[in-house]
Parts: C-alpha cells; structure tokens; sequence
C-alpha cells in the first residue's frame, strides 16, 4: 500500500512543482498584489480592501460579471448540445466524416481575431445578414442583436458556439466511440429508439466525458476575453463586457495591476463559491459508500 | 408465436468463414438447445438471428416473414447475451424495466413483470444497486431478467446459467422449463451443460466449426450419435472409442473386443469405431472381457473407472458403492443393443 | 568597429507603419547602427512585452512608449537610461514644442526621444458625400457642422460615419471638448480634474453636443472598426468622420486626394487647438557600454529632420519639429506644421495629463454616455469619479 | 420490408440533412474569410461580405505569406512557421505525455491526498492566464530560462496541465477497473502498467488532446511573445502584425489570407486525426 | 510454493459487510475448492487473496508472510478473474506473455510457457488474435492462460471453465490436475461444477453470505454434511429432506418415513430434518414404503424419478433403462447408513 502510493506520487511529483509554483505561487502573488496599490508595477504596500472596494463599486465589473453568467449558462448549454449533437449524426457511419469533422472543428483553429471580424461583418445589420436578407426580398428580415444592447451577449453566445462547438464534438465523439457494442446490441434488442439509447443510455455512461466537457467549456466561460475583444470590444458601450476583458484593460492599457488582481481574485472566489458545495456533497456521498 | 427458419446462412468475420450455409428449422414453440465445442459459431449463430450482425449470404425467416435485414427491435426477440451487456449506469431494476418501458408497456404491468423475474431469479434484495455492485452469477440473473420481462415470442438464451451454482441452476432451468411450458414461446439456447441440454431440449442441435452434425432429440442425439464427433461431445465421461477391423465373414469384429455383429450391417474388411457409453459397460463377474483398472474416480453418487484395454484407456460407470482400487482385474461386459459403430474413414455412423 | 546593435520594440505594423518605421532602421543603420526589429502589434501588447521584457532582465535597446502617465510610472521605477547627453548635445529644447518637452522631461532629465506627433482629433470630410446633400462648404464650426450633418441626413446619407468602439467614442469626445469647450475648459476638466467645472454648465453643453453627434450616426456603428468608417466617406456614403491623422492612409490606399476627394480639417479656425499626442522611444536601463551607445545613437537619429521628414511621410503624423522642409508632405500634414508653429494652439491629448486608468475610467463613462440613454447630470458626476482615482 | 428500407432511407437522408445543414452554418464565415481573401481592397470597401469576388486574384494569399510587412521586416507570415514548429512540438507532446501520467495515477492509483493536488489544479484553471505572466515571468528569470525555447515549453507546459490532466483522468476512470487489477496480479508496475497497458488504450483521448494542444500552442500568441524570446517568435506574432492594429491600415484580404494559412497545421492535423477516433477500444476486455 | 493463512477477515462494501470474520487455512500444496450460492462472498474472498482490494479486518498470511498491505505483485499468485479482464489491446499472445514479461522472464522460457498453455488450452491457432475477436469461451481460456503462465505459488482460479463445452472442461479439468500435481502450488479455486469440485479438490470450503459452513475432503462434505445448508447445496439432483419426529422411545421417527434409529443418537420428542440423497433410495419390489412417479427426467446415462412422498417431492436416482412412466406406483427403500440427520431448529448434523 505505501509503496504503491510512493510510485504514483513520483509520477506525480511534475504535477506538484507546478501546482505549488506555477498556481498555488501565482494565486498568492495576485492576492498579495491586490491589496496593495500597484499600478504598473508590483508594489508591496498595503492598501486593505479598497480595491476590492473599488471594484465592488464599479457598474462596468457589476454588468461584466451579470454578462458572464448569460454567456455561461448559454454558451456551456448551447455547446454541450450541439457538440454532442454533432457527434452523435456524425457517429452515424456517415461518408466524409473526416471532412465534416474537419468542418466543424475548423472554427477552433483559426484566430479568433480575424474570426470575430466576420462574424462583426456578418451580424452587422448593414453590412450582414439582415442587409442580405432584406436584399433578397425579405424586408421585414430584421438581425441586429450586435449593436442592440440588450441582445449584444447573445450574439457573443453565437460565435462562442460556433467556435467550441467543434472542440465538443471531438470530445464526445471519442467518449461516444468507446462505449461498448455490446450494449448497443442489448438496446437495439429492447427495441429502444436510438434517439432514447443516446439520453438513457449513452449519455449517463459518457457521464465522465460531459464532466471534462463541462469544465473545459467553464474554465473557457471565465477567461473569455479574444471572443469579446475581437467582435465587440465589449461594446456596445459596455454592454458586452466581461469580467476578463475588465481584468486585462487594467492589467494592460490602464497599468492598474492591483485593480486587475482584486478582479482576478474575485473571479476565483466566485468559481469557488460555485464549485465547493458540489465538491463537497461529492465527497460526501463517497465518504457514505457506493461509487 | 413464431418458428424460425434459417436457410443457407453464412457468416464472415474478415476472411473467417464462421458459419458455413447454415439451414436449421426451429418450430413454433419449440425448445431447441444448441451445443458444440467453445468457438464453434453459437453465439454468432444467436447474434445473427436477433439480427445483431451482418450475415453474408441466407436468409433467417421469423413468423414466416423475412427477417434478414430487419431491425433487431421488430423480430420480437428477447435475449441473454454471453457477456451479459448490461447497462451499467442503471439499477437491477431499471436495467430490467427499460425496454418494456420504453415500448409503452404500463406501468403496473411493468413493475409485475419485474416483481415476478427477480423473485424467480432471487435478485429482490439487489433491485436497487448498480451492475458494478453485484458478484459474477448476479449479473447473469440480471441478464436474464432483462430478457424475461420483454415476453417476446423468441428467446435467444446464450449460456445463461454458466455462471450460477448447481442449485439455482437447477430451480431456475425448472422455472424456465414451466415459463416455456406457459409461454409457449420459441426457445434457442446455448448451453454447456448437459444436464441442462437434456431436461429442457425438445430437440439439440449439435455444432462443430459452424456446420451443423447433428438434429434430434435429447435420446436420439444422445443414443444414437451421426458420427464420431457428436458421440465423443456428449456424455461425461465420454464415450469410449474403440477400433475394430471387420472379419472376412463380414460380421465378427477383430481387435481388442471381439465381437459378433448382426449380419449385413458392416461389409468385410471395413475399418471401425466402435462407441461405447461408459454406462453400458457392466462389471460382472461372468464378463466376457477383463482388464486392469488404472484409477477410480469417486463422484459422490457413483464412480468412473478408468481401465486400460489395449492400448488405450477405457472408462466404465459404477453405481453400486463398492470398493475397486487400481490395479485390480476386474471382467466386464458390454451391452451391445447400445453400441455405436462409425466408419473410420468417415466417421459416419452406420 | 563593431555596429551598434539596437533591438527596438515598436508597434509600427501595419503596411504604412511598417515602411514608416523602415525609414527609422535605414537612417539608424546609414549611421552606423543595426537596427534590431521587434514589432509588437497593439500599443498595449508592445508596451507589456516591453515592460516584462524589463522585469525578466532581458530588455530591449529602446522601446515605442506613449508620453502618458504609465510613461512616469516607469521613469519613477528606475527602470529607463535617460538620454540627457543627447538632448544636450543636439539641443532638443530649441526645437522640440513645450508640450512635448514637458511631456519627456522627468526630473530635469530626458527619458525619452520624441519620434512624431499625431493629432486624434480631425475631422474628415467627404466631397462626394457633400456633393450629394448639396452642401456647398466644409463647416468652419461646431454650429456648421451640425447644420451639413441635419443635410446631410436629409439626403438620406450618413452624416457621421463612426466606429463604436470606446476608444473611437473618446476621441469623438476630445474634438468635441478641444472645438466646442475650447482650451480654456479642456486644461479645465483634462489638467486640473476640476470638479466645478466639470459638473458646470459650459461642460454639460459639451457632453450635450458629444450625445447630439452620437444621433447622427448609423444603426451599425458599434463595432466597427475606424477604417470601415472610412471606407464609408471613400464611397461616399456618409458625409464626416472625426478621426486621426492616420486616416489618411486609407483615403491614400483608395487613391484619394487631400482637396479633391476628401476634405481635411485639425479644427475649426485659425486659433482653433491642435491637439498632440506623441509616440516616443524609451531605453530601458542598461549598463553595457555598447548598449548604452545604441541607445544615444538612436536618440539622435530619430530626431534629425531628414529622418523626421521621411517617417512623418509614410506614417501620416508630422515631425516633432517645425523646422523642416514640409514640400514633401500632403496637403493635411502642412495644415498640421502649420498650425504647430504658433504654441498658442498646442494642446496635449488627455491622455499626458491623466494616468492610463483614469482615461480608462473616463472611457468608460463616455462610452456608456454615448451608448446608452444617461442623464446627462449622472455622467458629469460619473466623470468627476473616474478623474478622483 | 420496403417500407422499412423507405424508413432506413429517410432517416438517412435526414442525417445527411442535418450534417449538411450544421455544416453550412459553420463554413458561412469561412466563405466570408475565403471570398474576402479573393478580392481586392476596393471591392471589399464596397462592404457586400456575401458577394463572390468580381475578379479572383490571389495577392493577398502571396502578399500574406511571404511579403506582407510586419514591422521593419516584410516577409509576410511564413518568418515564424519554424520558429512555430520548435516550440510546437515540444510543446504538446510534454504536456499530453504528462497529463496522461497524471491522469493515470489520479484515476487507477489514487495515492492519498492526491484529490487535494487535483483540486487545486482545477481551480487554477479558472485564472486569466494574463494575470499569472508577470510572477511567471519573474520566476522563469530567477531561474535563468525566461526568454528562451525551454522557457516557452514551460510556460505552456503550467497552462496547459489542469485541462490534459482532467482529460485523462476522466477518461480512465471509465476504463474497466478489472484491468488494472489484472495488470497488477500480472506484477505491472506503475510505468510498466501505463506504457504498456494504458497507453495504448488511450488513443482516442491521444488525438483529442493533442488536437486541443496543438491548436492552442499554435495559435497562442501572448505566451509566445512574452516568454519564447526574440529569436523563437512563433508565426502568430507575425500573423498578428499582420491583422491587428488600431490606427494602422487594414487589408482584410490580407488578414483573412494570413488567418487562414497560419491555421493550415491545426487545420491538417484535425483532418487525418479521424483514423483514430477508433471504435470499442477496451472492447473483450471484460465479461 | 507456499500456504495461505487467513485470520478474521472481514470485508464491506460500505455498509454491505460480504466477508465476515473469516478463518482459512490453505495448507501448501492443496487443492482448495470454494463452493457456494451466487453471491455469497467467493470472488471477494480471492481478490482479497490476490490484495486487489481493502480488507476492513483481519489479516492474510502467504508463505508464513503477512501480506494483509502488499502488493498484489509481491504475493507470487496468479489469477483468474471471473470477467476475464483481459488486455483489451494485446493479442492473445502477448496478453498471456504480459506477467512473465514484466517479471523478467527470459524470452525463450516465455515463448515457451506461452506455447505450452496454448497448446493446453487449444489457443494455438488464436495466438495473433485481440480479445473482441474471440469467442466467450475462448476468451476464458485466454484468461487461464494468462494465469498458468505465470507459475506462481498461489493460484486463483474464479470459475475458470464456466463457459467451456463439457469435453474440453474434461480434458481441461485432467490436465490442472496434473499441472497441480508437476508443480505442486497451492490451489485456490471458485466453481460451481460439482464434479470439478469433486475431483479436483483435496479439500471443499463451503462458503454462505460470507460465512464458512464446512471445510472437509469432498466425500466428508457430501456424505457428512455438517448442517441443511451443505447437505441441500451439493448433490444434483439435490438431497431430499424429509422432516421426521422422534417418538416417545426415543428411537422410532414418525412422519411420512417411519423407520428406527440407533439408540442415543436422538432426543425423544425431538423435531428432526432427514436427509436422503436420491442415489440412497432404491426401486426394489420389497421395498418398505410405496409412492406415486409424478415425473421422469431421462438423464442419458440414468434417470431421475420424482415422487411424491406425503406432501412433498422425493427423487430417486435410477441407472438401469427400465421404463418407469408418472403414475406407476412403486415399492423403494433406502440405504439407513448413509442417512444425514439434523436438528431442526440448529440446522446442525446430528
Ligand atoms: N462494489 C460492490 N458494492 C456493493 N456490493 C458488492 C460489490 N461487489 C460485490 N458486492 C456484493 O458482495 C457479495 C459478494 O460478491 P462476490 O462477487 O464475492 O460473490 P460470488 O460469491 O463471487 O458470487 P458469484 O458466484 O455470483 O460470482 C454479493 O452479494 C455482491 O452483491
Ligand atoms: N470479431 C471477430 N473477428 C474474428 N473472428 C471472430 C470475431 N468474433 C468471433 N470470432 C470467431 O468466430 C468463432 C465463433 O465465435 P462464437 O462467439 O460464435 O463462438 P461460440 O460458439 O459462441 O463459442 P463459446 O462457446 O466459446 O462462446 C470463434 O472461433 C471466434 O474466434
Ligand atoms: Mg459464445
Ligand atoms: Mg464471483
């Protein structure tokens, strides 16, 4: 038994230096810089929670984090479900699949920079769709969530799926695929329609799969910054900004180190909130026996 | 209800032809046990038939209609596969519950189904827990179950008792013989017992290399075995083989049993296989053969002795509880009313 | 001997830019330098690879830098040579504008080399666009301008062609508050933070008239980038832009001409401001005596009128002199020596006189303004927040 | 019979459907990026994004690769495409090797208190990478690699731990357990047991991981240029000063031809990876 | 070569205690066959052996070593899971030459075990092939062979020939036995075939829900069962019992089997179970007690007469071909010496 534990820990031993060095440091050195003053250097003074404050105060980091929580719960959703429906047509023993994956997944690859661009073009009501609609012949055709400030999130949602949708499909085609056959067998025999293997069956068996999915998609939710920049630089005015963008405009062009720290830290403390009663309860219910 | 017909089926793995231009007849209601050696082509057999693989070339009828290509869903079979299958993110009673579920049985209906197979396949207690959660011969009851509750008109049963003790093997082949009897539904089963092969079988059907040897009844496959392949799978202990070379009267065997047979069933000079079922083999003290005995195995209930005839071993069933120890000589006779003859060469019985 | 090896990190990328910062490598090598390239896009992304660059004890020879606050940020931290013997020697305070100067000069000391100035605030005028809403001149102030945009708008084109993004919406607003408060009021709310007169009358009226060009603009502008925006007045689309000097480069690319196609204007007026931000190259510390003469050499080049001339060309700015030959240049850029002759008009941009997080604080406020409906009294005391921090 | 293959051939039709119509809504901004690339600057101010270009010239995709200027320099996108590759490769096969072992002894050996170093991992995952560069930058100088090819393959080798370490402990933790009780009857030690035994049977998670990977390091841009150092920029620095400036001019043609072949590796990679997005790879394992 | 010693082990599955308090003493060089009832603890009891997972009490001795916390590795044992658990990704051939492999093995002596067990195990043709692409019962034997090419001390075998036809169990059974006798390793070895636990076991522990009812030589244990569950769970078909009173003398039983027992082996007044196994009954016409024939089972080689004995079904096990139909009524009596008596309240022999 220890000797076991001792061979895992060496393998682990990489992990461990980074943890503690790369995160465990740079979580303390963000906490550290955000009660101090610094603006674009670090400085060690001591300023209590006045950023902290400060941020607190701020409308455009209030609205940021509210935009964020649309944009997650959308996004994760919107990507999961149509990720996993890509996978599952795709998985259909369908011709061309290395194209259609390579279709879906091409949005991943490309620089969002220049990504994000079209997709201004194209939601733009003058230069995009809706011009090219009412061109057409459809006048009524009306699509300008993009300079709507009400809507402007929605159409971050948009190109946030089309980009990571692909990424998804990946995923759970590789969960899909290694579901045994055997049990495909047994369902088919049960005479249950396929679409009802997939939610009963299937899914609940790539229940580790659509666990990294999640958290690949949240940790991407809580950093998304290019997605944002790149189509409306968070506009219009503020409308669709995101904690992220609030952190670098204050890391970068407004040389507010500390500001963007206390941002950070919030940030964490939130995804914190969110994930220690889960994590908790989970352990708890191992704790109480049963896998 | 509904008969099967297979009709030159073929079955291809890559280049491995494991079944070769199958035709098997299995009748309404009837039910047909399938044996034959491990890697012989049964569960290929059973898949195909539930129309869970693709066949090469034949046609498999269901009801009298052409299920070749149909959806395993519309053949209306029930089945228990080999490695179980189980879904393993559902309880015992999900996984038993789900198909019929799914088809729109009601729910009262549903939960008297599942009442009823678990208590007959004692698996009660476990409804709730999860197939990771259950030891080997548990799952296979589950595997059952799950093919019960489905009540179809064909059950496709592949080895579902291997896994299960002597006594539930033995109330559960009594439950599913009366379920057969009640149901009336068409059974194909894969078993290795063969205790199990001849209480429930109406008929066997006997495999080797995807062809099938042999079709009969349990007496008939087992009494009067098509060729030497068949005669040697059933029965343990298994037949004794034994070579003989016919006389030139065409009817008196040389070798080491001499024997005399009725005129015109062999031709002089014809090589022989004689079977002898080692229960047909009596010691008595008036016998016209002796031999030296090798080795005694104690069975419980009865004995094999192992003698050594020629060349070769020869094996004997005592019931009786005397003692024989190796090395005695013992004389024994031969029931020859009993006796299987093969043609060395083809091995074909004659 | 050896060439001075310089490796410089600027943010000169784009096709212009590119053959402007050329022009510096070429004056730098013809005078014995090699010039080392380092282009970082976006002032931002540069000025950080700058400044870890610094902290990872690997700087750079010299890096582009804005004459902003950030600038005295990293002055304060010991981080920079200054180029004292240069300024002495070529005589920087003869020629160099005062706001300029005041903007490099840290202590007594010249932390920096002033490459160009641009002005963000012009206002572009198309003449097909004109042409078409029957508007016979270019404005010659506010009032006029508001006058050819209603025309405008009733020719059923774009008046105001804009971009909306926060920084565009800034720029918008420092026109406004340079042509419409004029500089008394600009140095007011800008230099002094004041917060009387910020939450005055004379400001509510300049916010007034920022929100009143905001109506003039098309549905889809926010987003946009600046030289779609363009792209609106090459095509005759829309009728003004207000946009900086580099906007040029796009009439340029469509082979426009200043005069014939496009109407050019630093302000309205001959005493009209002119407002100067400057790009600036800065050199990290170092105490390698090769370095250290790079930096110097660089310095020096840099500002020379020849290199200044040529650079101003191909980049859009105008030189950080006036005593140059301006023939070369297009017909905007001579407005632009012009006006920097007479000092009374030389203002700075906001920017030297804030720090970076205050204008970003400030963005914000104007942003949300410009977007949204706010009374006009809640921004005046949003305005007086952001400049307190 | 006929109206079952009628049934069959319905649902296959709407599969393709379905397909057809995912896919177009995906290629909508590629054909947008592609026609882009294809016209000249002055179409393209005309601002009709849907309309094919009324001239092909392929300029802009010549000018992006080898002569578009990038600062002082004009060698279009290609400078970096080596530069690219070295750190590239390094880049994702540590850290997808290393995930993998992490993922494996995390799920299958599980050594005490290793839940605690997962957990902390996640977390980090969720911090702006931004926030992190400046204490990493520090920390990689007092160790003496900032600025250099180890130090990048560092850098990303930190970023990218929490994401290929939950890939692959998640995915081994749905591999039949009974294999690694046999592995260990049989005396397979920890590495033995993961080269031999676990590694094979991971393919398909291989292939997503390095199809993430590859696609971050790629098209990572504000890593690179902070910590590869002057003489390792990858290409995406160039492709940045190609597409990104606020007062410089804008070649979209030009942007969108550069885009486009900078992704070209990833692009490839995606399209061969289907060969081992194998089917039932633990399949007869257990009963 | 090595003996196993267990002392007070318990095992739980949360709050499912499956192993409860167990002592076992495998002597080196045995032969030991563990029996009992689906579920009851068997595969637990050998993965605990084999260390694969956490006992929660009580400790395990191999060769004098206490090896409650080594590695699995380290206890020189090699397994047969009951899942099989083979590598999903190797061939046949390397599956089997994993273990020897990573032990050191050189690689002739591998390529060597490698073909004798194949041989063994009729794998030879298979040796190129993956898992998926194998039979059921071909993947068994892959799992069997995995394990023997170890040669280990201790071997686990769970249900190794469960899923193998009735002639190649035969041979496989024989050639264990003599591979046992070769090398002389401790056996520790789950089945539910009675006669490979009849004729493999040097001693037969016989397990329920986790508790040992009776360790003996395998006649001990079936003709001396030591309470009803042991007695009821060998024996196909399965002893009868018959409930009996004792009589006032202490001697006379009464109930629907008169008969009188030895003086002082019974309490007068005392509620008894008997236990009669069906090869102890014998048709004979001057038999004591008559009953009616409710059911004939032909077995090949016998028969087995079921009849009904006041209430309850009683069966006879019958070797000779003589027709016996349901309704004759027949004359039987049965052997007294071979009589199992049990209290009826402890369930404990008498
Ligand atoms: N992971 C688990 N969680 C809870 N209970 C379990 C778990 N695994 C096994 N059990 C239970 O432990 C008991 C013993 O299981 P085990 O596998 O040892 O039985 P077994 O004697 O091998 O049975 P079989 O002959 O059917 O293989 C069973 O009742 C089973 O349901
Ligand atoms: N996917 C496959 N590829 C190649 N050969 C296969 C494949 N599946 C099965 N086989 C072979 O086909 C033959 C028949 O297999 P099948 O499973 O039908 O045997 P079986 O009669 O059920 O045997 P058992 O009694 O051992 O379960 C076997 O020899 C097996 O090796
Ligand atoms: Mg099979
Ligand atoms: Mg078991």
């Amino acid at each position: 038994m220890k000797r076991r534990g001792l061979a895992a820990w060496g393998a682990l031993l990489p992990l461990g230096l980074i943890v503690c060095v790369g995160y465990v440091g740079t979580v303390l050195w963000t906490l550290r810089t955000s009660v101090s003053s610094s603006r674009t250097f670090p400085k060690d003074d001591f300023v209590g929670l006045q950023q902290f404050e400060r941020l607190l105060d701020n409308d455009r980091w209030q609205h940021a984090i509210h935009n964020l929580a649309v944009y997650g719960v959308l996004y994760i959703v919107a990507a999961m479900a149509i990720g996993f429906l890509l996978a599952v047509f795709i998985d259909q023993k369908v011709r061309g699949e290395g194209v259609l994956r390579t279709a879906f997944l091409y949005p991943y690859a490309m620089s969002f920079v220049a990504t994000g661009l079209v997709w201004q073009w194209v939601l733009n009501p003058d230069s995009g769709l809706q011009n090219a609609m009412q061109q057409m012949g459809w006048k009524d055709f009306s699509f300008d969530w993009i300079v709507d400030q009400d809507m402007v999130i929605y159409t971050v949602v948009i190109a946030g799926t089309w980009q990571g949708a692909g990424l998804v499909m990946a995923l759970m085609l590789a969960g899909l695929r290694g579901i045994d056959e055997e049990i495909w067998k047994a369902s088919k025999l049960d005479g249950i329609p396929t679409w009802r293997v997939y939610l009963s069956i299937v899914l609940p068996m790539m229940a580790p799969t659509l666990a990294t999915v999640f958290t690949l998609l949240a940790t991407g939710v809580v950093k998304v910054f290019d997605t944002v920049v790149a189509m409306t630089q968070g506009g219009p005015g503020t409308a669709s900004d995101v904690p992220a963008k609030f952190i670098m405009d204050h890391l970068f062009g407004r040389a507010n180190l500390a500001l963007a720290s206390a941002g950070a830290v919030m940030l964490l403390l939130t995804v914190l909130a969110l994930v220690a009663p889960l994590a908790y309860a989970r352990s708890r219910q191992k704790a109480q026996g049963g896998h | 209800m509904s008969g099967v017909n297979i009709q030159g089926l073929s079955i291809k793995f890559g280049h491995n032809e494991v079944i070769k231009g199958l035709d098997l007849q299995v009748h309404e209601g009837e039910f047909l046990v399938l044996l034959g050696p491990s890697g012989c082509g049964k569960s290929t057999l059973l898949h195909s038939i539930a129309g869970l693989i693709d066949v090469s070339g034949g046609s498999i009828h269901i009801g009298g209609a052409d299920m070749t290509d149909a959806e395993p869903a519309e053949r209306g079979i029930g089945m228990v596969f080999q490695s179980y299958a189980l879904y393993p993110t559902m309880t015992v009673e999900r996984n038993m519950s789900f198909g019929p579920r799914v088809a729109g049985v009601p729910k009262a209906e549903i939960e008297r189904r599942v009442a009823r197979a678990a208590e007959m396949l004692q698996l009660t207690p476990l409804l709730s827990r999860k197939p990771a959660q259950l030891s080997g011969g548990q799952r296979q009851r589950v595997a059952i179950g799950r093919a019960l509750v489905r009540e179809a008109g064909v059950f496709l049963f592949d080895e579902p008792l291997s896994n299960l003790d002597a006594k539930l093997r033995a109330e559960l082949r009594r439950e599913l013989k009366l379920l057969h009897q009640n149901l009336g539904n068409t059974m194909i089963y894969v078993t290795h017992d063969q205790v199990e092969a001849m209480t429930l079988a109406s008929r066997i059907v006997v495999m080797k290399s995807g062809v099938i040897q042999q079709i009969g009844t349990p007496a008939e496959v087992y009494e009067t075995p098509a060729n030497l392949f068949v005669a040697g799978f059933l029965g343990a202990p298994a037949i004794n083989f034994v070579s003989a070379q016919v006389g030139a009267d065409g009817r008196s065997l040389q070798g080491v049993l001499p024997l005399q047979l009725a005129e015109g069933r062999v031709k002089a000079g014809q090589s022989l296989v004689l079977g002898i079922r080692p229960e047909h083999v009596r010691l008595q003290s008036d016998g016209r053969w002796r031999a030296t005995v090798q080795l005694v195995e104690p069975m419980g209930n009865h004995q094999v002795v192992w003698m050594k005839l020629g060349e070769q071993s020869f094996s004997v069933l005592v019931h009786d509880g005397r003692r024989i120890t190796a090395g005695d000589e013992l004389a024994f006779d031969i029931e020859e009313s009993a006796l299987s003859i093969f043609d060395a060469g083809t091995e074909q019985r004659l | 001997a050896e060439p001075l090896k310089a490796e410089v990190i600027h943010w000169w990328t784009s096709g212009g830019e590119s053959a402007a910062a050329k022009t510096l490598a070429e004056a730098y090598k013809a005078q014995g330098g090699i010039w080392v390239d380092t282009a970082v896009a976006l002032g931002e992304q540069a000025r950080s690879v700058a400044i870890n660059r610094i902290a990872g004890g690997n700087p750079p020879t010299a890096a582009q830098f804005n004459t902003t606050q950030q600038f005295r940020d990293i002055v304060d931290q010991g981080l920079l040579n200054n180029v004292d013997a240069v300024a002495q020697r070529d005589g920087w305070d003869k020629f160099l504008p005062e706001t300029v100067l005041s903007a490099i000069r840290v202590n007594g000391h010249y932390y920096a080399a002033p490459v160009n100035i641009h002005n963000m605030s012009w206002f572009w005028f198309s003449k097909a666009a004109f042409k078409k809403a029957g508007i016979a001149e270019e404005p010659k102030n506010f009032d006029e301008l508001f006058a050819a945009l209603d025309k405008l708008k009733a020719a059923g084109l774009v008046p105001l062609a804009h971009g909306g993004q926060p920084w565009q919406d800034g720029i918008v607003f420092t026109a406004t508050l340079a042509h419409y408060g004029g500089r008394d009021l600009y140095l007011k709310i800008f230099r002094d933070r004041d917060p009387k007169a910020i939450q005055g009358e004379e400001f509510k009226k300049v916010l007034l008239a920022f929100k009143k060009l905001q109506s003039y603009t098309d549905k889809g502008s926010p987003g946009r980038n600046w030289n779609d925006a363009t792209a609106m007045l090459i095509s005759g689309r829309a009728g003004v832009q207000i946009m900086g000097d580099w906007a040029k480069g796009e009439f340029a690319q469509a082979k426009q001409e200043a005069g014939k196609d496009y109407g050019c204007a630093p302000g309205f007026g001959p005493k009209a401001p002119y407002i100067i931000q400057g790009d600036v190259m800065v050199f990290p510390k170092t105490d390698k005596p090769d370095q250290v003469k790079a930096q110097q050499l660089l310095a020096s080049v840099i500002t020379q009128p020849a290199t200044q001339v040529a650079f101003s060309i191909k980049k859009g700015s105008i030189p950080i002199r006036t005593d140059v030959d301006v023939s070369k240049m297009d017909l905007c850029a001579q407005m632009g020596v012009a006006a920097m002759k007479d000092k009374s008009r030389q203002l700075g941009n906001g920017e030297i006189y804030i720090t970076p997080d205050q204008n970003g604080a400030l963005q914000d406020v104007l942003t949300s303004y410009w977007n949204r409906n706010i009374p006009v009294e809640k921004v005046q005391k949003d305005i007086v927040s952001a400049l307190r921090n | 019979m006929s109206k079952r293959k009628a049934t069959a051939l319905w649902a296959r039709v709407g599969v393709y459907a379905f397909l057809i119509c995912a896919a177009a809504f995906f290629l909508l901004p590629l054909y947008v990026m592609l026609t882009t690339s294809f016209k000249s600057m002055d179409e393209i101010r005309l601002g009709q994004i849907f309309a094919l270009p009324s001239s092909i010239t392929f300029d802009a995709w010549r000018a992006a690769w080898s002569e578009a200027c990038t600062g002082v320099s004009c060698e279009g996108v290609r400078g970096g495409f080596w530069n690219s590759v070295s750190i590239a490769v390094p880049s994702v096969v540590l850290p997808i090797l290393l995930g993998a072992i992490n993922g494996y002894a995390l799920s299958w050996w599980k050594p005490k208190g290793s839940q605690w170093l997962f957990g902390v991992l996640m977390l980090g995952a969720f911090i702006p990478i931004q926030v992190m560069i400046y204490p990493l930058v520090k920390l990689e100088a007092a160790i003496g690699i900032y600025s250099s090819l180890p130090g990048i393959v560092v850098v990303h080798l930190v970023f990218a731990m929490p994401i290929m370490t939950l890939l692959f402990r998640n995915y081994y933790a749905g591999l039949p357990a009974e294999l690694f009780k046999a592995a260990r009857v049989d005396g397979g030690g920890f590495w033995r047991i993961f080269l031999q035994l676990v590694l094979p049977m991971s393919t398909p998670m291989l292939i997503v991981a390095a199809i993430m990977q590859i696609t971050g390091v790629w098209n990572d841009y504000i890593l690179g240029l902070t910590f590869a150092g002057r003489d390792n920029l990858p290409m995406t620095v160039q492709l940045n000063n190609v597409i990104n400036t606020t007062t410089g001019e804008r070649l979209y043609n030009l942007n969108m031809a550069a885009t486009i072949l900078t992704s070209a590796v990833p692009l490839l990679v995606y399209l061969i990876s289907g060969r081992w997005f194998v089917r039932g790879i633990a399949a007869g394992a257990v009963k």
